[in-house]
């Protein structure tokens, strides 16, 4: 099958044609037309404050990505940078605010519902929470036949036998058919969820942080199985997640977010092994490696993300960021690449090299650590969460 | 008064994760949320012996007139022979005997039993029949409140708030005999059933705000469940997405609240009847009659005692019956 | 703040007005003629018509409802036989009762408040004091006992409760006197033993409620972050229960007391008619019998604002209690 | 086996735990501790026989899954659990005080002053209705009855200042969810530390949080104990957060004590299958990322309804390698090979070697 291939195309291939990002320059894909194009994607939320009379939080402001049948593309930033928001309107959950979204060639930013129905079949989600996400009123059986019975379809030997072949594929007793929800684990509800975005035969599948909520020991069950199925299936993925080292091994692609902007997006050797955008270091080199005992030598961020309410100007990162200049205040950086570099960063000074070998290995942002809150105290916290309800 | 919302309700089982409901190898049938609160219910003692109290109630108002026929008293016979010269009954206890098991009233002589069996009839065919209609009416308007939002939401919310406003006792005063007069003429005898369907309307206008409030309530919090998401997502519409998503999950509390709306009706029809309006003097009523006790309090104690304690044994086996179904469906909740 | 406030009182307003141009409307198709009530005998149609026609009762009813709220914000002009100029706020004047509402009126909302005010503060107490305390010894006899209590409570009817404790206390034991309404700047024992059955029987019925709600709360709160923290600390446990889980779990109730203080004081017609007191409730009853229009729309009309002043307090009560409300 | 007996400690089979690296006694003394509840599905078994012991300065980590009987420890060590239903037996040791048993009043007095516990989700942990700064300020006084008002504000506002809260006069006046997630954590920590505990219980302190802002908090909690000396055990799924921040490491499963030793013994050469199974199912930042991970199989148990004999033998790939011994026969704890280093396991030494070397070492975070 092409999803073989997909996998194990060379990343010199598969990166050639995301090189250039923005929608103007973004030049034909050579693999083949993309499965899905984002182009300007942005969210803004309106939000009420008792005092300020009221503002616009820009959840997501303005993505550009494509995803080519088959390819997992992985969306990886810290909780309020947008990705699960990104995701919603991927799927049509999330009305965008602008921007474009085309599938398989055609435009779907707005259509409706009717105008959706059969781009539905090619378009899943899975979902973070194996406990909300399953409908605990619904056996099995009718939690996976939802979209069957939805879009009206009766596959070949019915709707049981589909249903059956679907829990067998993704590693549940086909018997379990009549059980509800409650009477499974977190993993096994997990993959439920899974059955029922396969249950059209979709395309992409968009998996918004699909094992955060599992043990440790069951995470990489349905790590394997995401894998094994994306084999097989030939399936492309939008995955969502917090977690790099799952990303890397899922993704052939990462895109990182930040404050509602794509910072740097590139092949996974790149984007791992040789990260240009500081923040994608900083992430790298934040995670606790069980390789190396005792403290790291690692780069500290100080402070915490300020408030999508009120972003900071120029460089979104540039109120934490080590490197910043005078430039990065007064002018947004593009997201290009740099250097004859691969990946596209959008830094007016990337680094390279792996991390902790370049100049940033014990880079610590000095000053005072309030920069990055000092933005209005209560907006930092109470306004990313009001938009997350 | 007011009626005050089923507070506490909680949904059942999501998320009542823990050691407890480990999958159990055994069967491929499972056991569904409602089969699992059945099993919990049957096993509740208070909610057998509440729930066996008020089947009986139930029997024995539907077989009014059979009970009648054993009993060989009609509603509407008079003994004036076992009156004394006060119009007070003979013996003790209010007239208490063989006959007559809870005595007779004083003045006319009518029998008390067969009277609260047929007061009983009227009281649970109004409360039931007020408490499905409120249901309905509360389940659609919250439904769609909370499910679309909007101005739809507000418009709903505002009648909400004006209904409150309204003080319903001085309202259902005026409204019932207006009713009347527009379907009867000033002297024509108003049908018994008439004055029932005046009732159970003035309840149905009155009573559905706080079971739209509760249905809109739980409908804005599941509204962004991930289930209903994965629905919409697979292209689901309003109707799927209302009936078959988020109704099966809000079952429980309006099975709650319908459960004690029903002796909240009762009540408010014996309250009505307490200030006078409602049923006219020959369908007999809880209300009617403890309002007419009321002046015997002193003379004859009997006759305010009968009816009080029936209709407290009543609502008072809706009440636990009501309780023990909200521990039943939501283990949480208490305990 | 300014906002919110600014949008509750539009909002307020707005349903005042839909309840007293419903109400007006209502009564209007009334069955009664106020006018043939007022002298039952040696009336013959023509000075009947001609008092109708004084009264306004021939106006269209647009023009009797302006002229009823102006009255209210203005004060109008009612005629000599109906007590000559009226001032703001003119609740009209009462053909049935010979005198203007509004003095009707000031002489009965006293007596509702004497009765619900005392009641409310005494239910309050009883009612989350048990459900706390039924809440802390979860399962011993205390807490059945307080369960049995508020389900007793609340399946038992107010004129039954009403009729035993008058039959009890004033005909058999005669420890207090006839209930009655005394003015408690005049008298005030004789004020409180006037009215204390009536407290005994609202509080009795209200505490049970509250006690259900409160022990829920509480019980909710218990298992809550916050209060694991506080043991953590060291705190002791009256510490822990009074100052951490207590003030979490009396929101709540604290919102739903708002609502039914609101709605008591709007008139307490059961209780008032079971005590045979002479409060806004019972005034409201006697003027629906008699058809007497502007008592009506009065006693209707102060019932509202109760109740809408009540939801206005409740919230507002509740932004002050929990400082993650904001009022926007 | 009849394991129904808990053997006393000092049995000559049952190992002491791990030796102390300097002659300072143990802060933290845990002996043979069994945590068990009743509930109306059964009893849970939530602690089951678990030993041992932090030295002050040191750092403790304890690893599994949920459902592992990890936060309950820590929760009976604090003596916060749900008293009518809960049974404790065994020994809890802080500064010398013999903790099971003893009154609630005076095990309150040593709470929030002598040992201190920060919890995971800490905008629930907060009471959401009284400033941070009130909080923090009240477990002050708890343990400092006579320090005045505006004694416990300034000490409050010393330890927001320690924990890296900018502003911290300001933020003393402000609500908890006036706070982003770190920061909240970080007055946790102010809170917990205010009364300078010799030992600091967290528990999941960092699940909650961002990768960035979790680092942060572990270099806090690192710089903390430098400073103030303290023991700390630190209760975690995560072994990248016990990598960084342990000095020792205790693996639960199923309410039982599966592997302990040194952090360098427990990650480098791990002995226990189950501690395998963490380590090679965990994706790396490093090696080939498409090789598959190798995931334990099943689900954890319940403690309800616990396997019998080993309870990791369902989901164990070597289960059969002994027969029907680890069906029947629970094993205990005895030495690893390094010192200290302890593992419950009935495979032999020679048998764990081999099996660790050809088939976990390379995969995952193992490598």
């Amino acid at each position: 099958m092409s999803a073989r291939n997909a996998a194990q195309r060379s990343p010199a291939v598969a990166n050639e044609g995301q090189a250039g990002m923005s929608a103007s320059s973004a030049a034909p894909a050579v693999a083949g037309e993309p499965l899905l194009r984002v182009r300007g994607l942005s969210k803004h939320f309106p939000v009420r404050d008792g005092l300020r009379g009221g503002g616009l939080v820009r959840a997501v402001d303005g993505l550009d990505f494509d995803v080519r049948p088959g390819e997992t593309l992985g969306l990886v930033g810290e909780s309020g940078c947008g990705k699960t928001t990104t995701g919603r309107m991927l799927v049509r959950l999330l009305e965008p605010t602008a921007g474009t979204i085309e599938f398989a060639g055609r435009d779907i930013t707005h259509a409706g519902r009717r105008e959706l129905r059969p781009l539905r079949q090619d378009l899943q989600i899975i979902f973070q929470d194996p406990y909300a996400s399953l409908n605990p009123r619904h056996t099995v059986g009718r939690i996976v036949a939802m979209p069957l019975q939805v879009n009206g379809i009766n596959p070949p030997g019915g709707v049981k036998a589909r249903v059956r072949e679907l829990l067998e594929l993704v590693g549940l007793n086909p018997e379990h058919y009549n059980r509800y929800p409650h009477e499974f684990s977190g993993g096994q509800r997990q993959r439920i969820g899974i059955a029922r975005a396969l249950a059209l035969r979709p395309k992409l599948i968009v998996a918004d942080e699909p094992v955060s909520a599992l043990d440790v020991s069951i995470q990489a069950q349905v790590v394997n199985l995401l894998r094994d199925l994306q084999r097989d299936l030939g399936l492309a993925f939008v995955f969502i997640a917090h977690d790099l080292a799952v990303v890397r091994h899922f993704c052939q692609r990462v895109a990182v977010m930040y404050l509602g902007r794509i910072v740097e997006i590139g092949d996974r050797v790149d984007i791992y092994e040789r990260p240009q955008h500081p923040y994608t270091r900083a992430l790298l080199s934040a995670i606790p490696d069980v390789t190396k005992l005792g403290p790291a030598g690692r780069i500290r961020l100080t402070g915490d993300v300020p408030t999508p309410l009120n972003p900071p100007s120029g460089c979104r990162f540039r109120t934490r960021c080590w490197k910043a200049q005078d430039i990065c205040a007064t002018e947004e950086p593009a997201l290009v690449p740099r250097d004859g570099g691969r990946q596209a960063t959008a830094c007016h000074f990337p680094e390279s090299g792996p991390v902790g070998a370049g100049p940033d290995a014990h880079a610590v942002a000095t000053g005072p650590g309030a920069r990055g809150v000092g933005t209005g105290p209560g907006a930092t916290a109470a306004g990313v969460e009001e938009v997350s309800k | 008064m007011s009626m005050s919302p089923v507070e506490g309700v909680a949904l059942a089982e999501i998320g009542a994760g823990g050691g407890a409901d480990v999958p159990k190898e055994k069967g491929f049938v499972g056991r569904s949320p409602g089969q699992l609160a059945w099993i919990r219910l049957r096993r509740d003692r208070t909610a057998m012996v509440s729930g066996v109290l008020l089947i009986f109630f139930v029997l024995v108002a539907l077989s009014a007139p059979l009970v009648e026929l054993l009993y060989g008293i009609g509603p509407r016979d008079q003994f004036q022979g076992k009156l004394d010269g006060f119009g007070m009954p003979l013996g003790y206890a209010g007239g208490v005997s063989g006959d007559h098991f809870f005595g007779l009233e004083p003045g006319l002589g009518r029998d008390i039993f067969v009277r609260l069996v047929y007061g009983l009839r009227t009281s649970l065919l109004i409360a039931f029949a007020a408490a499905v209609i409120t249901a309905v009416l509360g389940i659609v308007l919250g439904a769609l409140a909370g499910f679309l939002g909007g101005w739809l939401d507000a418009v709903i919310n505002w009648v909400t708030d004006l209904t409150l406003a309204m003080p319903f006792l001085i309202i259902a005063l005026a409204l019932t005999p207006t009713l009347t007069l527009r379907f009867y003429g000033e002297r024509e005898a108003v049908s018994p059933a008439f004055g029932v369907a005046v009732l159970i309307a003035v309840f149905a206008m009155f009573g559905w705000t706080s079971t739209a409030r509760l249905v809109r309530g739980q409908v804005i919090a599941l509204r962004e469940r991930e289930f209903v998401e994965a629905a919409r997502a697979s292209g689901a519409g309003l109707g799927h997405m209302i009936f078959r998503q988020l109704l099966p999950n809000i079952w429980a509390p309006i099975l709650v609240s319908f459960s004690l709306a029903v002796p909240q009706f009762i009540t408010s029809e014996a309250a009505l009847s307490f200030i006078g309006v409602g049923l006219t003097e020959e369908t007999p009523s809880f209300g009617r009659m403890i309002y007419e006790s009321l002046d015997y309090l002193q003379t004859d104690p009997a006759f305010v005692f009968f009816p009080g304690i029936t209709i407290f044994a009543l609502v008072f086996a809706f009440n636990l019956f009501g309780d023990a179904l909200r521990d039943a469906l939501d283990p949480k909740s208490s305990r | 703040m300014a906002r919110f406030l600014i949008k509750r009182i539009f909002s307020a307003v707005l349903t005042l007005f839909a309840v007293s141009v419903l109400t007006f409307l209502m009564f209007f198709a009334l069955p009664r003629d106020p006018v043939s009530g007022m002298c039952p005998k040696n009336c013959n149609p023509e000075r009947l018509e001609r008092v109708r026609q004084e009264l306004g009762l021939r106006d269209p009813l647009v023009t009797q409802y302006a002229g009823y709220m102006k009255g209210i914000f203005t004060g109008r002009d009612l005629g000599s036989a109906q007590g000559g100029r009226c001032d703001a706020p003119c609740l009209g004047w009462s053909y049935v009762n010979n005198e203007a509402v509004l003095d009707t009126i000031t002489r009965v909302l006293p007596v509702t408040l004497s009765i619900v005010i005392p009641a409310a503060i005494l239910w309050l107490l009883l009612g989350v004091g048990l459900g706390m305390v039924s809440a802390l010894r979860r399962g011993t006899w205390l807490d059945r006992a307080a369960i049995g209590f508020s389900l007793t409570g609340a399946s038992l009817q107010l004129y039954f409760v009403g009729a035993v404790l008058l039959m009890i206390f004033v005909y058999n034991l005669r420890w207090l006197p006839v209930p009655s309404y005394t003015s408690v700047f005049d008298n005030p024992v004789k004020w409180a033993s006037g009215l204390v059955l009536s407290w005994i029987a609202l509080a009795f019925l209200f505490s049970a409620i509250y006690a259900r709600l409160s022990r829920a709360q509480m019980l909710e709160t218990l298992s809550e972050d916050f209060v694991r923290t506080a043991r953590a600390k060291g705190l002791a446990k009256p510490a822990v229960y009074g100052r951490h889980a207590l003030r979490a779990a009396i929101t709540p109730v604290v919102t739903i007391a708002g609502l039914d203080v609101g709605a008591a004081l709007g008139g307490t017609v059961i209780t008032e008619t079971t005590f045979g007191i002479q409060g806004l409730g019972r005034t409201a009853v006697e003027a629906v019998r008699a058809g007497d229009l502007p008592t009506i729309m009065a006693t209707v009309l102060i019932s509202a604002v109760f109740v809408v002043l009540a939801n206005v307090l409740v919230d507002l009560l509740y932004a002050a209690i929990d400082p993650r409300v904001r009022l926007g | 086996m009849d394991r129904s007996d808990p053997a006393p400690s000092g049995e000559p089979d049952r190992p002491s735990v791990p030796e102390q690296r300097s002659g300072e006694d143990p802060y933290l003394r845990v002996n043979d501790l069994r945590v068990r509840f009743d509930t109306s599905d059964g009893v849970v078994r939530a602690v089951d026989g678990v030993s041992f012991s932090v030295q002050r300065g040191r750092t403790l980590g304890i690893v599994g899954e949920s459902g592992s009987g990890k936060s309950v420890t820590s929760l009976a060590v604090l003596g916060l659990h749900e008293e009518k239903r809960t049974t404790i037996t065994g020994e809890i040791s802080v500064g010398g005080r013999q903790l099971v048993g003893l009154p609630e009043e005076e095990v309150r007095r040593l709470r929030g002053r002598d040992m201190a516990m920060i919890f995971q989700d800490p905008l629930s942990a907060l009471h959401p209705y009284f400033t941070v700064g009130r909080q923090i300020a009240e477990a002050y006084r708890v343990h400092h009855p006579k320090a005045g008002k505006r004694a416990a504000r300034q000490r409050a506002v010393d330890m927001l200042g320690r924990v890296g809260i900018p502003q911290p006069a300001r933020r003393f006046d402000q609500y908890p969810h006036e706070f982003s997630g770190g920061m909240r954590q970080r007055a946790m920590i102010a809170m917990a530390l205010v009364n300078d505990p010799d030992l600091l219980i967290a528990d999941e302190p960092t699940t909650a949080l961002d990768v960035t802002v979790q680092a942060q908090i572990l270099d806090l909690l690192a710089d903390l104990q430098a400073e103030f000396h303290s023991a700390i055990i630190m209760i975690t799924h995560d072994l990248g957060v016990v990598s960084q921040i342990a000095d020792e490491v205790l693996v639960m499963y199923g309410g039982r004590a599966v592997e302990h030793g040194s952090v360098e013994q427990v990650l480098r050469r791990p002995q226990h299958p189950y501690t395998w199974g963490l380590l090679s199912s965990v994706p790396s930042l490093h090696g080939d990322a498409d090789a598959d991970l190798v995931p334990i199989a099943g689900n954890p148990p319940s403690l309800i309804n616990l396997p019998s004999g080993c309870a990791f033998h369902p989901r164990c790939r070597y289960a059969d390698r002994n027969g029907d011994r680890s069906r029947t026969e629970v094993p205990q704890l005895r030495p690893a090979g390094g010192p200290g280093h302890l593992v419950a396991c009935h495979l032999s030494a020679d048998d764990r070697t081999r099996l660790y070397a050809e088939d976990i070492a390379h995969v995952g975070v193992a490598r």
